[in-house]
């Protein structure tokens, strides 16, 4: 199971914060990206999200385990 | 006080403040992001900020283990709101707190700056005549490697 | 509240803070100065600032005006404190707002600049050792026309 | 009447923070700052004050009228 994580405009287009996806192989990022897709949705601007797991940004092609939280994080804009 | 806080609570800048104060700091840096009612043509009636929490806290902390590395004798304490807020409601509050003037001016303006590129908040501006999620405020910045410079361990 | 301030009370950083907030305000710039106790080897035991408090105010004032000048839509206030200050105690606080936070910055670090030019206020340190007038704390200037750049109408 | 203010290490030299002199004729600062000097002796240092008349800085060279407040302002320490 890997949990994923959406935020503003991304969560908005795909009408949920947070997914849950089985997965039965090892799978880097991008993959978790391509299935998160097959289950919401085409999610536009996708490409431009920093991606972190487990808190921490990552690369598109690092690696993601069993259990981990995958986070699609869109252009930030605070302060 | 937490010295990097994500918080739905309105900001007391001198709290903030008060987390840097030293017995050798002779000079203190504080930057506070302010809700602007206009922006060009556009008003903005109010704004909602959200945050992935615990990993804004953690890019704050990092923002802070950064301007260390920089400035040695720096402390460093930001506070970022969330939630909806109103014209001229504070966003954030960044101290520092240096021996000497030059450091703490450079090192507060490195803080607001790696904020906008590495710390998980969005802001939603709801203006008179719609609503809009800001990204990528810089305009020109992409990541084809999925994440901002200087992040990844 | 008094914009431009010399008072011998504590400062209230709010107080100065509140005195520019305003609704196309999006960047606050703060400057705290506070009392150091190292400098070099010498500890500072405490601090006497004196000021000729009427041209002082008048001073801060103009520093305001050549940063409205400079940066338009900045408001500027500035409190600086006189008499005996101990360590860690505030000795000046200066707020500028603006529209965004490049010229926020700019313009306060102009402001303490400026006050190191032209406003007559001078600090006395009380070192563990001894005790000494600061003078000319840029160290390198003179004014052989009896004035600072840009003060004489 | 001219009215001397004097700040800072200046006043703790010349002992006193203020002092009145009687003039009888119109004069500049830097003829100011000699007779100052006459009444209150040698002030070290006093060449390199800023010069202000009723709390404006001006030149050496500009005038004193009878009733003006002159201040002689030590380089200045504050911030």
């Amino acid at each position: 199971m890997i949990n994923i994580l959406l935020f503003a405009d991304l969560a908005q287009q795909a009408k949920t914060e947070r997914i849950s996806i089985e997965v039965h192989s090892p799978l880097n990022v991008e993959e978790v990206r391509t299935l998160l897709q097959n289950e919401v949705g085409k999610l536009s601007g996708i490409e431009n999200a920093l991606l972190a797991v487990n808190e921490e940004y990552v690369e598109l092609t690092d690696q993601v385990n069993d259990g981990d939280t995958v986070a699609f994080i869109p252009p930030v804009s605070g302060g | 006080m937490k010295m990097f806080k994500i918080t739905s609570e309105p900001i007391n800048n001198q709290d903030v403040i008060d987390s840097v104060a030293h017995h050798n700091a002779g000079a203190i840096s504080v930057f506070i992001g302010t809700v602007r009612e206009m922006t060009g043509q556009k008003q903005t009636k109010f704004l909602h900020y959200e945050a992935y929490v615990p990993m804004a806290e953690k890019q704050l902390e990092r923002i802070g283990t950064e301007i260390q590395e920089k400035w040695p004798s720096a402390i460093t304490a930001i506070t970022h709101r969330i939630g909806t807020l109103q014209i001229s409601d504070i966003a954030v509050t960044i101290a520092v707190s240096t021996p000497h003037r030059h450091d703490a001016f450079e090192a507060s303006r490195y803080a607001i700056e790696r904020i906008k590129e590495i710390v998980p908040i969005w802001k939603k501006e709801h203006y008179t005549d719609g609503e809009e999620w800001i990204g990528n405020q810089k305009g020109t910045t992409t990541y084809p490697a999925g994440h901002p410079e200087g992040v990844v361990k």
